[in-house]
């Protein structure tokens, strides 16, 4: 029985919650900006499961499924919010290349 | 099933709340546009969740639904002040539904469910149930930021206050995994007691790191420098009548969480534990944000023209006034502030948002010149309100403020103190400042006369009375909140 | 065998997520976003969580991330023009913050270096997962109800043309 | 009675606020002047039917209201407390209160906001009560702001006169700022004593610190006393907070007399006396206290004789006595500073109502270079005037001479001041004296004699001063009388060979503190009837010498032009402004709010660079890349707290 350590997956986490942000603050994109936070949830997902099987107790998962409901809910509502501002600028005729440039 | 701890009582207010609103939703979505009824029975729901949660005081500290939450003191006593807050709310937002011409089911629905979200924060026993419950608020805030749909402003403020809440939520949740990690619990009371003993070198690096993006997370929250960017540009952005509820019942909330999870899962105990090595590092954080939130938000307040930014910048300064609460470790004093605070902060907005007009289009600090004697049922109370945040005695701002600063002073944080009065002084400069224009400067232009509608003036003599009666004769409250057993608790059973 | 599959999936979740943070058109982010979300799955289950893995790539991938394309393609967002960075020292200011940040958490995890995680563990299984839900975390469960009826609410609140 | 005392006004003042404004004046001055009455009556009532028959050691009445903070170990209740000290304040303040408010119901007619005007003044009594009868630190807090309230709201009176905002606003601005030290002070004390009463505070340093801190010591017990005095700097107008006062004299002239020179002015040295036990316990306090004091009495003299403005003479003036009031305090004689409070507030608001009268015979002129020769037109007035000019300049048997003399002979004698600290300020109050007597009768020259300079200065038509009506002339009689003859109740007992006592010392004695006395100096009494009244005949001589010297010399010139130095007020508010204000407000705006506030700089930036349209310059900022900057905040924020947390909290060793 092969195992891996803990802290490969932890590292994996860190890697990736570290890019998500590094995304969120480069990008001027609100919709990428959005992928760097989903990302970011994905990384704290990882680390929670990882403990969770690492404990053999099951409080992470469940965390992590009700992350995945936020993150939907999240997503929905942002999502609306871009649509929204799309809508004013499209009215407002904005030029289409400087959309969404945060 | 007695094993999983259903006691629909300990949620009773939650209940009420959930079904007011979906009631409200769906009344609307037959019949629509029917303001006075979904008020009306959006405000119904409220008292009778305020009934629910009183019902609860003699309750005890004791846990439901699987340790989920927990009923005590704090539960009640924020409960009350949030409802109070969303309760005012509504009263604000009646001439501003109108004006807006926005559908009011929908909008009171999502009041309520945000309330919901704020009773659940304050009554979580766990960190599952505290993130869900921050996200329920932020989320129902997001989109009332953004309800005045026509105005850029408030789709703007409303996307800033998303990217960056949700950007704070990750770290939060970043948080909770690793103390999960550290802990293997995410049970307040069974972390606490699993930090009250020596961890070990992994555990306490995760525990640090843990603790330190939850400390990033609820910075945020509750509007701490350096985690505060986001508010002045929200709450200018945001519909008065949100601002207003912004700046009071989710701050309250994220509060009343806040030292659940840090005063008591991670108390200073003293002896050598985790917890102890911890907190000497969370005491350390929050004073300086206690520090910094005070003297930047008092300093970068005086120059400020527009009124919502004031306030915003005012809240933040607050929010760092609160910390020295939570530092002092008075739990009463705390909660007596945070009430307060509500009630003064609403009045202001109350007055800012009927003033601000349709389109909030009169929010600079220079139109409210000549505002004084044409219409003194707007410009005394607001000069009430401002004094009365400026600590001025005979006012509730002032009795909150020295309880706050005598706490702090006995439990040894006479430093925060000096900066604490010092940073009133400084404050009396910008609050002030609109009671000056208001008085003494001649207005540019005629003054119209701004109707008052009935809810307003309802939310006047409400925050006014409490201003005063907070302000005079506070004993009543300082007792209930001083003779309350376990006002704060976490519970493991 | 499990570690090779580890370092597959881990490589592929790196590469993908740098990938939406270099990306210039954010259909090809949302893409490597969908990946990522791919390879994380198989960590799932090599953790032994099978049924979050399932719905990492039914709901996760196949519902949330199905919305951001849409929403993409719907407004016929184009790829970002560099020419239009208004601060541009602050992309200068990425790296180092990665680095710091990466430091940060990598000094965090290198403590577990000895303690393997249990493979072919079970707990994660459907079941479970279920029973957990609908007895200790029922209350929990429930809010996200709330959550999901606010999200409707808010996104048709806003989106409505009015 | 203690409670209808105080109240009277409160009450009134709420009728004027709300119903004033379609009032009839006559009612409004009845409804006024009748509150302030009443609490007259019942003040003197309470002192001499109540107060005054008790035997010394009795004279406390304690009144409790209600309960107002309780919570743990912290009680304060709404209490009023009548003893010696009070009850000659309440006298004082509803006496001189009340003919001041009958003089406004004259000078404020025909003012639009009249009812305003009274009901402010009733509120300010109220307030002034509140501090004065207050039983412990919280409620003299309240009073203490609400006079300050007050005070702005009065000086402000004039809403549509730009240079009236800015001094109220700078009156309540630093008066704040010495509040901060009175909050602190009052923070403290509850921290140590566990208790906010006067009395058991009080009562509590008496039997824990039985001896003083010696000077430069800065114990417990010098902190907590000179927290409280930099509040009285603010409130009563001392270096170096006194910059208000001459500003506040932007307000209607009787708000001059009544806050501004008679009574809130007075309340640092109320406080000051009312914790005397506190002051007698710390040298070092006591030493910064009489320094102080005698720096502003100087000082503030000094710059009285080179203002044109007759309000601000007088409010220089109100400044260089308070200073000899601290000074007295500093010296350990508290009686003797409460009785010049007495004193001065008689003639103090008798000068500011004759100018008062003056100011409206000439239509609202403060210029005294536009006066002169008003002596024939305005007999009464000028007649008056007399009183309080001999009264202030120290004269026998005038009210000042008693008091003043009083305060150079307790300096002179201190027990607690060092070595030569006494003399050297018995020598700067001699000074004083004399200036005070110059700058005075510059006044009533250029004022009342010589040729009048005010016709051919109005707009083209002559102006005809008339004396002013009875309502405002009684009160200048009654206070005139009071000049003369309001000092023999506290007769030093030099004068007469010690066969009458000092009335107004044995009456007040009880409710103050003994100070401790050096044992390097020589009790009071040894020094010996003789030499008080050397010094005495030497002080009155040189002050009625410069009296001739002084109306002689500004008779030749009235005009002539004043040291460039003294007429800028030592460009005190300049540096002020410079050193701390600027600053302050800069650093705000340019360095905090640019820095943190981003999205400020973004949008004045845009605002100019598009300046298309509103809609154009918010479109713009929403592309500044603002977000990312904040995002850049956080992430900064984020890396300091968890770089704080996880390398310095994994320096312990695991256990």
């Amino acid at each position: 029985m092969t195992t891996i350590p803990i802290s490969w997956y932890l590292a994996v986490a860190a890697v990736l919650f570290t890019i998500g942000a590094v995304t969120v603050f480069v990008k001027r994109n609100a919709l990428v900006m959005l992928l760097g936070i989903e990302l970011m949830l994905n990384a704290a997902n990882l680390t929670a499961v990882t403990f969770s099987s690492y404990f053999r107790e099951l409080a992470g998962q469940i965390l992590v499924f009700f992350v995945m409901v936020v993150a939907a809910a999240e997503a929905a509502v942002g999502l609306a919010i871009i649509v929204l501002l799309f809508r004013h600028r499209e009215t407002l005729n904005v030029d289409e290349a400087q959309l969404l440039k945060l | 099933m007695e094993s999983l701890g259903i006691n629909y009582r300990a949620i009773g207010p939650e209940l009420v709340l959930t079904v007011t609103g979906v009631l409200v939703m769906l009344l609307e979505a037959f019949s629509p546009g029917k303001k006075v009824r979904d008020g009306i029975l959006a405000a119904a729901g409220i008292v009778l969740a305020g009934v629910a949660a009183l019902a609860l005081w003699e309750e005890g500290p004791v846990t439901a639904f699987s340790r989920m939450v927990i009923v005590d003191g704090f539960r009640v006593f924020f409960t009350l002040v949030i409802l109070l807050g969303t309760l005012l709310t509504i009263f604000v937002s009646w001439g501003f539904l109108d004006e807006e011409r926005i559908p009011p089911g929908e909008y009171f629905a999502l009041l309520l469910f945000g309330a919901v979200g704020m009773t659940l924060l304050v009554a979580g026993n766990d960190l599952m149930i505290l993130f869900l419950a921050l996200e329920t608020i932020t989320i129902a805030t997001y989109v009332l930021a953004g309800y005045r749909r026509e105005d850029l402003r408030s789709t703007e403020s409303a996307l800033k206050y998303f990217l960056l809440g949700a950007f704070s939520s990750a770290f939060l949740l970043y948080g909770i995994a690793l103390l999960y990690g550290a802990t293997r619990t995410t049970n307040l009371a069974e972390m606490a007691r699993v930090v009250s003993g020596p961890l070990g070198q992994a555990e306490i690096v995760l525990l640090m790191a843990g603790a330190a993006m939850l400390l990033i997370g609820f910075g945020f929250k509750v509007t701490t420098v350096p985690f505060h960017v986001w508010t002045p540009d929200v709450y200018e952005g945001a519909p008065t009548p949100v601002t207003a509820f912004l700046s009071t019942a989710p701050k309250a909330a994220g509060f009343a969480a806040f030292l659940r999870v840090f005063s008591l899962t991670f108390p200073p105990l003293g002896i050598e534990s985790a917890a102890d090595q911890l907190a000497s590092h969370w005491v350390a954080a929050v004073t300086a944000m206690s520090i910094l939130s005070m003297t930047f938000g008092n300093f970068i307040a005086i120059a400020q023209t527009n009124i919502k930014r004031m306030l915003a910048y005012s809240s933040i300064a607050h929010a760092g006034y609160v910390l020295i609460g939570v530092l002092a470790r008075d739990w009463a004093a705390v909660a007596f502030y945070m009430l307060v605070y509500t009630i003064m902060n609403l009045g202001c907005f109350a007055i800012v948002a009927l003033w601000a007009r349709r389109g909030d289009e009169r929010v600079l600090i220079a139109e409210y010149a000549g505002l004084g004697f044409r219409q003194p049922l707007l410009s005394f109370p607001l000069a009430i309100f401002l004094v009365s945040l400026a600590g001025f005695p005979g006012t509730a701002g002032f009795v909150a403020k020295f309880w706050l600063f005598k706490s702090a002073w006995g439990a040894g944080f006479p430093e925060l103190v000096i900066i604490g009065v010092l940073m009133t002084v400084v404050s009396v400069y910008y609050y002030l400042y609109v009671v000056i224009v208001m008085f003494f400067r001649e207005p540019k232009e005629e003054v119209p006369r701004v109707p008052l509608s009935r809810a307003f003036v309802a939310a006047m003599v409400v925050a006014l009375v409490g201003v005063f009666y907070l302000g005079l004769l506070p004993t009543r409250v300082f007792a209930v909140l001083n003779t309350a057993q376990n006002l704060l608790a976490i519970g493991q059973r | 065998m499990e570690r090779a599959l580890f370092v597959i999936f881990a490589l592929t979740a790196i590469v993908a997520a740098l990938n939406v943070l270099l990306r210039r058109h954010p259909l090809h982010s949302a893409l490597a976003l969908l990946v990522v979300l791919g390879a994380l799955a198989g960590l799932y289950i090599l953790l032994g969580a099978y049924f979050l893995a399932m719905i990492q790539v039914v709901i996760y991938a196949g519902a949330i991330l199905v919305l951001f394309l849409f929403v993409i393609m719907l407004l016929n967002i184009r790829a970002e023009e560099a020419r239009l960075a208004r601060r541009p020292f602050l992309r200068w200011l990425a790296l180092p913050f990665a680095l710091l940040l990466g430091a940060e958490i990598f000094y965090l995890v290198r403590t577990f270096e000895e303690n393997p995680v249990p493979s072919g563990t079970s707990v994660g299984v459907t079941e479970a997962i279920g029973r957990e839900l609908f007895t200790t975390y029922l209350l929990p469960f429930e809010v996200t109800s709330i959550l999901i009826l606010i999200a409707i609410l808010g996104a048709v609140v806003l989106a409505r043309r009015g | 009675m203690l409670k209808a005392l105080v109240l009277s006004p409160l009450i009134a003042a709420g009728i004027l606020g709300i119903f004033g404004r379609r009032w009839s004046e006559r009612l409004i001055a009845a409804i006024g002047c009748g509150s302030v009455g009443f609490s007259m009556l019942l003040a003197f009532r309470l002192f001499f039917g109540d107060l005054w028959p008790r035997p010394p050691e009795q004279r406390v009445i304690w009144e409790p209201f209600f309960s107002w903070i309780a919570s743990g170990p912290l009680r304060v209740d709404w209490g009023f407390q009548l003893d010696a000290l009070s009850g000659v304040y309440i006298l004082f303040v509803t006496f001189v209160g009340f003919w001041i408010h009958v003089f406004a119901v004259g000078y404020m007619r025909g003012d639009p906001g009249y009812a305003r005007f009274f009901a402010y003044m009733n509120l300010f009594m109220f307030m002034m009560l509140v501090l004065v009868l207050a039983d412990n630190f919280l409620v003299m807090f309240v009073g203490w702001e609400g006079v300050g309230l007050c005070s702005y709201l009065l000086i402000g009176h004039y809403f549509d006169r730009a240079y009236a905002a800015s001094a109220a606003k700078k009156a309540f601005i630093v008066n704040r700022i010495g509040d901060f030290g009175f909050a602190l002070g009052i923070i403290l004390i509850f921290a140590t004593f566990g208790t906010l009463r006067f009395s058991e505070v009080m009562g509590t340093i008496a039997a824990r610190f039985p001896e003083p801190e010696a000077l430069g010591e800065i114990g417990l017990l010098t902190t907590i006393a000179l927290l409280l005095f930099v509040g009285a700097t603010g409130k009563s107008a001392q270096i170096p907070l006194y910059v208000w006062l001459p500003d506040a004299m932007a307000g209607p002239t009787p708000v001059s007399a009544l806050i501004h020179a008679a009574t809130m002015v007075t309340a640092g040295v109320y406080m000051v006396a009312r914790c005397s036990d506190l002051y007698a316990r710390s040298l070092t306090a006591l030493f910064v206290i009489a320094v102080i004091g005698g720096m502003t009495a100087l000082l503030a003299a000094t710059i009285g004789l080179a203002q044109w403005n007759i309000k601000k003479v007088l409010a220089y003036s109100t400044i260089s006595q308070l200073g000899y009031m601290f000074l007295a305090c500093g010296a350990g004689a508290f009686s003797a500073a409460i009785f010049h409070v007495v004193t001065h507030a008689f003639f103090k608001a008798l000068l500011f109502l004759g100018a008062g009268s003056v100011i409206v015979a000439l239509h609202h002129e403060e210029d005294m270079r536009r006066m002169g020769g008003l002596k024939r037109a305005m007999p009464l007035t000028y007649g008056t005037m007399l009183c309080g000019w001999l009264a202030i300049a120290g004269l026998p048997p005038f009210a000042g001479f008693f008091s003043k003399d009083e305060i150079l002979w307790r300096t002179w004698t201190s027990p607690v001041l060092p070595e030569p600290w006494g003399r050297l300020l018995w020598a700067i109050g001699w000074a004083t004296a004399l200036l005070t007597a110059a700058y005075m009768t510059r006044l009533i020259v250029l004022t009342f004699e010589g040729e009048e300079r005010f016709a051919r200065s109005a707009e083209g038509h002559a102006l005809v001063p008339r004396e002013s009506p009875p309502v405002m002339t009684i009160p200048l009689l009654v206070l005139a009388v009071l000049s003369v003859s309001g000092g023999w109740v506290g007769i030093s007992e030099a004068y007469t060979g010690g066969r009458i006592a000092n009335e107004f010392e044995q009456f007040v004695r009880p409710a103050l503190a003994r100070v401790p006395v050096h044992s390097d100096h020589l009790a009071i009494a040894e020094f010996g009837h003789g030499m008080e009244l050397g010094l005495a005949a030497v002080t009155a001589l040189a002050v009625l010498a410069t009296l001739i010297w002084a109306r002689r010399f500004y008779r030749r010139d009235p005009l002539r032009p004043a040291p460039r130095l003294l007429e800028n007020k030592y460009y005190v508010d300049e540096i002020y402004e410079a050193l701390l204000v600027r600053p302050i407000v800069r650093g705000s705006t340019v360095l905090l709010w640019r820095v943190f506030d981003v999205a400020i700089i973004d949008g004045a930036v845009n605002g100019v660079a598009s300046a298309v349209a509103a809609g154009a310059a918010v479109l713009r900022r929403l592309q500044t890349g603002l977000v990312r900057s904040y995002i850049v905040m956080i992430l900064i924020g984020a890396l300091i707290v968890l770089g704080y947390f996880v390398f310095v909290g994994s320096q312990f060793p695991a256990r």
